[in-house]
């Protein structure tokens, strides 16, 4: 059987397959579905320090092959994850990642150092992305400076590896990506969902209320594909890569282009078992094409014009 | 809470734009109540992608059903589907409706938010009110408070004749039936809830809101139904309902006037269907406090007192 | 019946539905299946002064609801343009409008200078936001000073309206669609298409030559829509909307969210009569709605919350 | 050119991955000339997008026929239309094989570009050289040539014996068949190439470059088939060949070392088909100069000297 494990240098995982925030709950939710333990780990919905309500309904809008979100960030606060749900994941044997979300840099700093008590955690994935909290889609992820500074503040209030999620709504990627690896970032995981939106023709109404929502599943998966390959090329930290990945060819297509892990976001929804089945897929690709090691093909994209 | 990857459509029935699935599913069949749900998957491609939700209509030990109109991309797939096709699907999901009794054990600790019933059904009338495919989940709501010797009463509305596909089925089970038009092709002219309202204020002995006239001309067939239904006499002890918004905030406005405990079920754009997106909020009052709840954890069955409805809307949410 | 008709203040147009460029050829190739003069107007591929061979292929993949192209603007030049094809053109009682390339500045400025001693011309569209003629799908619609430089040279040598082709890879579409209008453009259109990539798992090769390409069709119609959108609000100059029109609602999406007219891309590909259909779905709409005049509808999106 | 946008399905065969559709659509067939293709239409959803382009198999005064192998998502879905259901297809498309004669006047107009054919093939001998779904264009090809008289002798290869399903419709036509498979399941062990291969260097008189002992031994009933193909001694007039890129590609240089005429039918991811979007090109030598030219419009036929094949690919483009 292929050795799946990866060893992201600050974290290892039993294989290169997390679930995305935000599309699998606080991963109890998946319990009656699927081992959670079979999981590279699970990245929990992001969380600010105190209860958040979201935006209001409509949250959802389906587009071809793909679905626009503006949840809007609703969830329970730390304290209440940490009371009520970190106990009942910390047993588990997969790494639990925490979603950060912040209105402010101190927010961040605080929701860290609130979790930072808690035991349990493997890692922190910075949330500065999240099309759908401020008008026009803005988040710290835009910018290179905003950027830097939340992640050297979390990185210093942090006991734990951070990891920043970057948004795909910019220029040039790689000078976002560079801004989080120079004020240490871990890891960067990219993309988050590209902004976007839907108009009901016969009310002449946004379909989502909050006017722009996050596209996220197969449409976009061209998108993050070429993010994260990008990223990948130019920085030397870990990259996690997602965005449309609903099978193990998707996954492996992100490996093979420079990505060290993925996230596996929408596909939960369409189907509680897709994290399971897409590990599932690449063992098997592996034992067909008799790789023993999922991670020696990382980053081994042949681009030389043939 | 099962994922049945390959349930085989055992029947399939079909009436213009409604359309109902038979499916084999034991391990769901055997924890579904009444008003829960299920998450279908449309198609194994990536468009359309999300699964839709669907009320379980029925079921049998083996079997679940689904009743269902064909609106959009999804359910015109669906309607295609052949008797012998499988689908996969999720469920029950959901807390279903407040019955005396039912369900398993076991459903019953998963939902630990659910109220207890008030008070046993048992020999109380109670009123099922149904618009349009809002029928779906009413049906096996209603066998299952016949089995608890409550005496339902159905309350069938449609915007004409063909948009009633299951009346004789509801009559073939002996359900007391009320069937409106809002053509006025079938049974009671109006909405649903103008006849609900006009049946409440004949008990209340009122002079009609709504004068049904239309309703004493109804054919003469529906009347022994009618007849039939009012061995009881009084308020029914509690209402049901699932249809449109609009005749839903009517029945809960009638409900609220007479004082009866009423619930619905609700529709919201669902991403999964088992509480992970956040994405079916719905505005709940919980208290004094009105909450974004998941319509398909905490619901798609609330309280009447519950219930912001969509004109409400702009109110703000408590803890915002 | 309904008045399709728009008025761009440079230019009116018959109805607003205009085929794209690259997706329709010089025209000519759609005269077998459809009558070329029920079309709103007919953008052109992209031409720079000299004939240009293009990239590689595989030049063409296919995405869920997308197709990602890396063409690289292959064409015959402006001189072969203007014996060959204007003439056959210009008879049309349709609005030819030629989208302009360069390697240069100058180059945009030479192929305008060049065609604006031809007749049968509307209008040029500046093509400076196509992803597949530099590395990294580096173009001047990605940079607010870049993209006014061209647009005031080109001003300044054309006699005749310039309409400025905005890419969507960027992170501030208003800041660059405002420096188009002040340097005069008379109109933008956008979306050109979404940078983009895909990889072959089995032979771990980029599955388009050039590597990156653009992806264009109903995958990215949501993100189109909303960058059309953003520009409206914030523009005084007409937008012309695209990206992943497919039908009549589609485009009536586009003129609601503010777009004065719309163009029509792949949708040529699938099916060559996709520009007729959907100008005779928008006329079906308003004879239901009862609209006289569909300019009417232009802008009318309500986002008050409800 | 014409769109046909609801081609019945009259005939659908299938053989394990093969499948054959004979679609009804008169104003298609009576302008199809072998070697053209069509785009047909997968789904009328936004997935998958694109048509697939498919040679013409064979036609009719009212019929045209397509013959693919299922590949992919499109082939799949392909696979499963049922008679009776209709197609969305454009065609006849790009130009084809150069024959002696066929096709109607318009259809030659409306192809400048098309080499006028060197010399009438009459009585002479043609190879035609189909592997796996290459067979495609071949049928029709070598019935158009046989009207006009000359001797088509047909070699089909495939991996394993059923890849060979044409292989009884062919022998039915009355076509001097060869048949191979990589496996020797089937006629000649090896290549289609390598069957050509001796056939040339039998008819020159040299060694075999690749002794085809299998050939030999291959089962009795194809050899009597064998036999009959021969009437006509020397080399033949024409290779037409359809085909893996190195298959193609190695009887180019077969036909280049005996000075034969060749024609290929190239594939290419295609946009459109119809010459709009640029997306089919193919490295092409026209005279000294090597271009990127539509494959779509320009082919999908091509002589060998024009053809650069993919080895050669890193051969700079001309002008650029
Ligand atoms: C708990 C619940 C139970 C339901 N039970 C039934 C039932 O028993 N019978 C029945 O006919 N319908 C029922 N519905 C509504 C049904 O889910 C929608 O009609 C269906 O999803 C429409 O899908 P479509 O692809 O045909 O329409 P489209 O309009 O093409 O759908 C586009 C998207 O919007 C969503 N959507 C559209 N309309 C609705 C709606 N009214 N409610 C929720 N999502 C919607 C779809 O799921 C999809 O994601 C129920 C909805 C919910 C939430
Ligand atoms: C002129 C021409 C004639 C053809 N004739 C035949 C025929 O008669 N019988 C037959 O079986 N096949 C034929 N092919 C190949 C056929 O078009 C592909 O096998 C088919 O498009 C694959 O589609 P898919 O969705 O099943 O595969 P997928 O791999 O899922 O397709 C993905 C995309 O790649 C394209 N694609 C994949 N493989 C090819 C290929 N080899 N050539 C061109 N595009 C490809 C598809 O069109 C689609 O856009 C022909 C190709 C061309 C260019
Ligand atoms: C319903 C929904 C909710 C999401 N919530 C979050 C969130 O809380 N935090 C976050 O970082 N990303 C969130 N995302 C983004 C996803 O984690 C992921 O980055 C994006 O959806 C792209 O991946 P996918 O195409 O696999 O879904 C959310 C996405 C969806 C669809
Ligand atoms: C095959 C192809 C070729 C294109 N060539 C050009 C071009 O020459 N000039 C240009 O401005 N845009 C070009 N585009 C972009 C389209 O005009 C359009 O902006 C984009 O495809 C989005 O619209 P759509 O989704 O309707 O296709 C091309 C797109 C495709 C798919
Ligand atoms: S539908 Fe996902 S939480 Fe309710
Ligand atoms: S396929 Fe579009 S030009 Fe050939």
């Amino acid at each position: 059987m292929a050795d799946l494990s990866i060893d992201l240098g600050f974290l290892k995982l039993r294989n290169p397959v997390l679930a995305a925030s935000g599309t699998f709950g606080y991963g109890l939710e998946f319990a009656p579905f699927i081992d959670l333990e079979r999981l590279g780990g699970i990245v929990v919905k992001g969380l600010y320090f105190y209860a958040r309500p979201g935006n209001p309904p409509p949250r959802l809008a389906e587009s071809p092959s793909g679905l626009i979100n503006s949840i809007g960030l609703q969830g329970i606060g730390v304290k209440a994850f940490s009371q009520e749900i970190l106990p009942r994941l910390a047993g588990l044997r997969t790494a639990v990642i925490v979603n950060v979300c912040g209105s402010t840099n101190e927010e961040y700093a605080q929701v860290i150092d609130y979790l930072d008590r808690q035991e349990g955690i493997a890692a922190y994935e910075l949330n500065i992305s999240c099309p759908n909290v401020e008008q026009d889609g803005l988040c710290p992820a835009l910018s290179p400076e905003a950027t830097h500074a939340i992640v050297r503040l979390a990185k210093r209030t942090s006991r734990r590896p951070v990891i920043t999620k970057l948004s795909p709504n910019v220029t040039d990627i790689v000078c976002i990506a560079k801004a989080a690896e120079e004020a240490g970032s871990d890891a960067v995981s990219l993309i988050n969902t590209v902004l976007a939106m839907a108009v009901d023709v016969e009310t002449r109404r946004p379909r989502l209320a909050n006017v722009f929502g996050g596209l996220s599943g197969p449409a976009i998966k061209p998108i993050a594909l070429r993010l994260v390959y990008q990223a990948a090329s130019r920085l030397k930290i870990p990259v996690i890569g997602l965005g449309g990945i609903m099978s193990g060819r998707d996954a492996l297509e992100f490996l093979i282009a420079g990505a060290m892990a993925v996230e596996v976001g929408t596909a939960n929804l369409v189907d509680p078992e897709a994290s399971i089945r897409i590990i599932q897929e690449m063992e098997d690709w592996c034992e067909e094409k008799k790789i023993k090691k999922l991670k020696d093909i990382i980053g081994t994209l042949n681009v030389a014009s043939p | 809470m099962h994922k049945d990857p390959g349930a085989p459509i055992l029947r399939k029935e079909r009436w213009g734009d409604y359309c109902l699935l038979c499916l084999k599913s034991p391990a769901i069949a055997r924890e579904a109540r009444p008003g829960q749900f299920m998450m279908v998957r449309v198609s194994d491609q990536p468009y359309p992608l999300l699964r839709r939700p669907f009320s379980i209509h029925a079921r049998t030990r083996e079997t679940v059903e689904i009743f269902f109109s064909r609106v959009g991309l999804g359910t015109n797939i669906l309607a295609q589907k052949k008797t012998g096709e499988t689908l996969d699907i999720i469920g029950p999901l959901g807390k279903g409706f407040t019955t005396g009794g039912g369900g398993s054990k076991r459903a019953k600790e998963q939902e630990p938010g659910r109220l207890a019933p008030a008070e046993s059904l048992n020999g109380k009338k109670v009123f099922l009110v149904g618009g349009g495919r809002g029928i779906a989940p009413l049906y096996f709501l209603g066998l299952e408070l016949k089995k608890q010797g409550a005496v339902p009463i159905i309350f069938y509305g449609g915007k004409t004749k063909s948009d009633l596909p299951l009346a004789d089925r509801l009559k073939a089970h002996k359900f007391a039936l009320l069937v409106s038009t809002d053509d006025g092709s079938s049974g009671f002219h109006g909405f649903a809830s103008a006849m609900v309202e006009a049946e409440l204020n004949r008990v209340a002995g009122l002079p009609m809101a709504f004068p049904p006239l239309d309703w004493a001309d109804a054919p003469r067939k529906s009347r022994p139904v009618r007849a039939a239904s009012y061995a009881l006499a009084g308020f029914p002890a509690r209402v049901f309902a699932c249809g449109p918004e609009a005749m839903m905030r009517k029945i809960a406005a009638l409900a609220d006037r007479y004082g009866i405990a009423a619930e619905f079920s609700l529709e919201a754009i669902m991403g999964c269907g088992i509480g992970a997106c956040w994405g079916c909020a719905r505005k709940i009052r919980r208290g004094d406090k009105a909450e974004w709840l998941k319509v398909c954890q905490e619901g798609p069955v609330f309280k009447s007192s519950e219930v912001v409805w969509e004109e409400d809307k702009t109110n703000e949410v408590s803890d915002r």
